[in-house]
């Protein structure tokens, strides 16, 4: 067994044509975003019932996932499993890029983008969207903190394990406070329920996981570097687990609505007869995102098959998506209930299902968000010493189990 | 304007004039803010403004409320989605009784607003006589304060918006509402344009006045008939208040 | 190079002196009404913290002097056009253009402000002022006391 | 009268920048470099060495491999240098472009990050004992002067305004050789002092190291002293000699 070594990504063809149409990406959505910001949000599908869209899910996405690619560190350092040890770098670079890349995308799609530093230096201290601007900078701090610790020489174990702890809770705080942006908002039956911070944090496991299974698949693949088949099936295996858990929170979220008077009209909505988010949660959340991976990460010959990871992760992010736009959009689709008993009408939209249907523009601004990400988690590999060069099965330390 | 009220107003001109001249001298900087920090503010805390509405006496063919509204803030709606509309009429039909009941709905005037709660800049603010309003100067169109109304009071500029009132600024990008004509208010009209257009129409099924003051007539409208708050399980003490739904 | 520099020195006197400074200066359109008794350079650079100022207090506590309101400014330094129609901010010649496109700075206001008096002020006629020029006056001296 | 002095500042300020650049840069120039001495692994082609000059100029490249802190920082600063420069294109041109007048805005808080960077390199030379120990009296001069022109920009922006139209005014008659009036703002005054100064000693100070960049060996010779003989002009001559 030999030490784990790391070293930058070294300048391929390959490498630069991929930054290349990650770039032509991010160029597209910033087109997106001038054309926006001189249109207003007219040009979006967005309107006065579904005031966030497309960009919002990617966004959360993003997010969410940030705090959940951080685990891999943590997994290493805070419950010292040193199998995990040689990709936790990337695992905190991955959780940089992805916060980054969902801050953008957020960010982008305010209606006052020009007026951003407001946000910055007004605080209502009441809003949790405030905690969370703190919580997201600070998050981006620590983990820059922690990156450097688990990658300069001579940090004391002690230090860093500290810094891991501090990044963790940080962690936890910052999906708690994504999931309670929902939680909290008791006008509205879809969203109104503590069980949202849980269901995030469950959720962030598991397409954090997925994602970061992905880039490390990935860049191996592009790179020709090892990704010790062992350690690779155990965090499938891990996944797994967590694509279970997320099912779980899933179900008591909406068993414990049932239960709820006031939410029984809105469960029949998401679960039986609301049409597209109906679709979408059976057969998008719960059957491709939750069950088709179930069934692939824990199949016997998860070792051999390397697709079938791929496949499944993917699967879990494209769940994962789904699953947040049947929260955020879903949520709102559903009319709110002003007027208990009654049958209301107007010329605002009351008592119907909000219609929405997204333009290309958002979508192209959130897979701008994904491009960024991934360009700054690839341009961080470019320049700094966070991918392992020998991880064979022979180097990961599975003596610990 | 009558040529009395011209002249008074000259002579006020020039008096002030004639106070910021001095204040030059004193003290170059701080000249005009003086002497508007030193001037009454508007929004009295001793006071909080409400509104009564009798369904009974609001026909579901009317909506001179809203086009009054309309007409005074210089917003439209035009039937897209996308079109603001800060005052609706809602339409009611008990599933049971199959009664028919139609009412208007606008910002509610919360004493604990939701939507001052969630909005990061502090743009979404109550003010001290206890109108909900967005300072639009700081509202960086986040439209959180839209998701976390229970009323749907709120709208979204998603245009560019030309030839606004003076006293009532909109622009694209921000979140815009009812504002219980806080121009008017301060202006002393102790009024609003949808009251006024109501009391016109000859149907008066809106009292607006102090909730503070006892012997207003909202006050003692309120604690003589029985009157509800939409949505009171929030708990949220609601500005505007309903009877006969 | 010191023969260099007197060169210099007298090359300067001889072109400044040809010519006269100051028609690099904006065209700053006239305005009607009493002469800001700040004067104008105090105006010009300390209009943006005044109108900051007074746009919180109106929004935020209702103080509503429509002396010192947007709308004031606006009406009184109004730009017209050839037919005589007030120039919207749409204009280069709109009189808060002039000096904002000079020196390339954002201007803000008129994203939600109307950039052209609006009349009459549907307000402004039942406007009954809540304090008299006594009261003014007092409140002012207030003020400095403070 | 503080006019004329400071126009005749600026004047004096540029033509020695000018021409100071212009005596350096013929001078490096014409600096013999007998031999092949590029830091491996370098370029073999001049196009490679154009991309690597490239990017150790938009990337400071060397500097990030050898030392990350001092990198960030001093990134920072000349990213937020080269914003804040190109913000004050406004006062230079009568129609000013759009794209200036577009990050202009953004220009601002490139003057805080420049502060900042600045003040972290400073600490730098003050607190580490080893850096102190080589520092020379220009060492702090650059950055007290650099400090000190950040900080007495942003006192206009925030602390107390000056009037811009004037300024301008007077900057684009110091373009056509008038003097107009200069406000006599006690911050402006320092600021565009100190920008003289900067300018003055640029030619003859560290800050060269903008221009010798392009002419340090190490970074502008291409890796083929194999396939192509180095010869230095004046050896040339001296071969030439031999032959004859």
């Amino acid at each position: 067994m030999e030490r784990i070594k790391y070293s930058e990504l070294r300048s391929t063809p390959k490498l630069w044509g991929l930054l290349a149409i990650l770039g032509a990406f991010i160029g597209a959505a910033a087109l997106t975003v001038l054309y926006i910001e001189h249109h207003g949000h007219i040009v979006t599908g967005m309107n006065n019932q579904i005031v966030w869209g497309v960009p919002h899910v990617f966004a959360i996405f993003l997010i969410v996932a940030a705090s959940g690619s951080l685990n891999v560190s943590s997994i290493g350092s805070v419950f010292g499993k040193q199998d995990y040890k040689p990709v936790a770098r990337l695992s905190s670079l991955l959780a940089m890029a992805l916060l980054m890349g969902g801050l953008a995308v957020l960010v982008l799609d305010l209606g006052r983008l020009d007026r951003l530093i407001i946000a910055m230096t007004t605080y209502n201290f009441k809003s949790i969207f405030a905690w969370n601007v703190l919580l997201y900078t600070g998050f981006l701090g620590i983990v820059a903190i922690y990156l450097y610790a688990q990658m300069a020489r001579g940090v004391h174990s002690f230090a860093l394990k500290t810094a891991g702890m501090v990044a963790f809770l940080w962690r936890l705080a910052l999906t708690t406070g994504t999931g309670s942006i929902f939680g909290w908002l008791v006008a509205r039956n879809g969203y109104d329920a503590a069980i949202m911070a849980p269901l995030f944090i469950a959720m962030s496991f598991s397409f954090g996981l997925a994602v970061f299974m992905l880039t490390m698949i990935g860049t191996c693949t592009l790179t020709n570097r090892r990704y010790a088949v062992e350690l690779r099936t155990r965090q499938a295996r891990l996944l797994g687990l967590f694509v279970a858990v997320v099912l779980y929170f899933t179900l008591v979220q909406h068993v414990s609505n049932l239960y709820v008077v006031e939410h029984q009209a809105f469960e029949r909505f998401i679960l039986l007869r609301g049409g597209i988010y109906t679709w979408l949660f059976w057969l998008g959340q719960v059957f491709i995102g939750g069950i088709v991976p179930l069934i692939l990460l824990f199949h016997p010959r998860l070792d051999v098959k390397k697709g079938l990871v791929i496949l499944a992760a993917a699967l879990v992010v494209i769940g994962g998506l789904i699953q947040l736009y049947v929260i955020i959009i879903g949520g709102q689709a559903f009319p709110l209930e002003i007027f208990p008993g009654y049958e209301v009408s107007s010329s605002f939209s009351d008592g119907i299902i909000n219609k929405y249907s997204p333009t290309y523009l958002e979508f192209v601004l959130g897979f701008g968000g994904m491009a960024l990400a991934t360009a700054i988690t690839i341009i961080g590999m470019k320049i700094l010493r966070i991918m392992p060069v020998n991880l064979s099965d022979e180097n990961v330390d599975i003596t610990q189990v | 304007m009558s040529k009395e009220k011209i002249a008074n107003l000259q002579r006020r001109n020039f008096l002030k004039s004639g106070a910021a001249l001095a204040s030059v001298t004193l003290a170059s900087g701080v000249t005009l803010m003086a002497l508007s920090q030193g001037a009454a503010a508007s929004a009295d805390p001793n006071i909080r403004w409400g509104l009564l509405i009798d369904t009974n006496k609001c026909p579901s063919d009317c909506d001179d409320c809203v086009s009054a509204c309309s007409n005074e803030h210089g917003w439209e709606n035009n039937g897209l989605l996308t079109d603001p509309q800060w005052i609706r009429k809602v339409t009611l039909k008990d599933k049971q009784t199959g009664r028919e009941n139609s009412l208007p709905i606008m910002c509610q005037h919360c004493e604990k607003p939701p939507c001052v709660d969630v909005c990061p800049t502090g743009a979404s603010f109550k003010r001290a006589d206890g109108i909900v309003l967005v300072d639009r100067h700081i509202c960086i169109g986040c439209r959180y304060c839209m998701m976390a109304c229970p009323f749907k009071a709120r709208s979204f500029v998603h245009e560019k918006v030309e030839g606004q009132k003076s006293y009532s600024p909109r622009g694209k990008g921000t979140v815009e509402g009812c504002n219980m004509c806080v121009h008017k208010l301060d202006a002393g009209d102790g009024t609003t344009a949808c009251v006024q257009a109501c009391s016109a129409s000859g149907n008066g099924a809106m009292i607006f006045g102090d909730l503070n003051d006892e012997n207003s007539e909202i006050s003692q409208a309120l604690a003589n008939y029985p009157s509800v708050e939409l949505r009171d399980d929030l708990r949220l003490n609601l500005g505007v208040r309903y009877s006969n739904i | 190079m010191k023969r260099l520099l007197v060169l210099l020195m007298v090359a300067f006197t001889l072109v400044s002196t040809s010519t006269l400074a100051g028609d690099l200066y904006p065209d700053i359109p006239k305005a009607t009404g009493k002469p800001h008794p700040e004067g104008n350079e105090y105006m010009r650079i300390n209009h943006m913290d005044m109108l900051k100022h007074d746009r919180d207090t109106v929004v935020r506590q209702g103080v509503r002097d429509e002396d010192n309101s947007l709308a004031q400014c606006i009406s009184c330094h109004v730009v017209k056009d050839e037919d005589n129609k007030p120039v919207t901010i749409k204009s280069e010649e709109h009189f808060c253009r002039v000096c904002h496109d000079f020196a390339a700075v954002k201007l803000d206001c008129f994203s939600c402000h109307n950039s052209v008096p609006t009349t009459p002020l549907q307000s402004s006629a039942l406007y009954p002022h809540s304090n008299t020029e006594l009261d003014g006056l007092l409140a002012y001296l207030e003020g400095v006391a403070k | 009268m503080i006019s004329v002095i400071y126009a005749l500042l600026f004047y004096i300020a540029t033509l020695l920048l000018v021409v100071g650049l212009a005596v350096k840069i013929y001078q490096y120039a014409k600096t013999p470099a007998p031999l092949k001495i590029p830091t491996m692994p370098a370029p073999l082609t001049k196009t490679g060495v154009g991309f690597r000059l490239f990017r150790e100029v938009a990337f400071f490249e060397s500097l990030f491999k050898s030392n990350k802190w001092i990198w960030l920082f001093g990134y920072i600063f000349h990213l937020a240098l080269l914003l804040v420069l190109l913000r004050h294109i406004r006062y230079f041109q009568s129609d000013v472009w759009w794209w200036v007048a577009l990050i202009q805005p953004i220009g601002i808080y490139a003057g805080f990050a420049m502060f900042l960077a600045l003040s972290a390199l400073l600490l730098r030379r003050i607190i580490i004992a080893r850096i102190r120990y080589i520092s020379s009296p220009s060492d702090y001069l650059m950055l007290l002067l650099l400090l000190g022109i950040a900080a007495s920009g942003l006192a206009m922006k925030f602390v107390s305004h000056t009037d811009i139209i004037a300024v301008k005014s007077y900057m684009l008659g110091l373009l056509s050789f008038q003097i107009g009036d200069l406000p006599t703002h006690p911050a402006l005054l320092i600021h565009l002092g100190a920008v003289a100064l900067l300018m003055i000693i640029f030619p003859i100070s560290k800050l060269l190291h903008g221009v010798g960049i392009f002419f340090s060996p190490t970074r502008n010779q291409v890796d083929n002293s194999r396939e192509k003989r180095h010869i230095a002009p004046w050896a040339k001559k001296l071969e030439e000699g031999e032959d004859r």
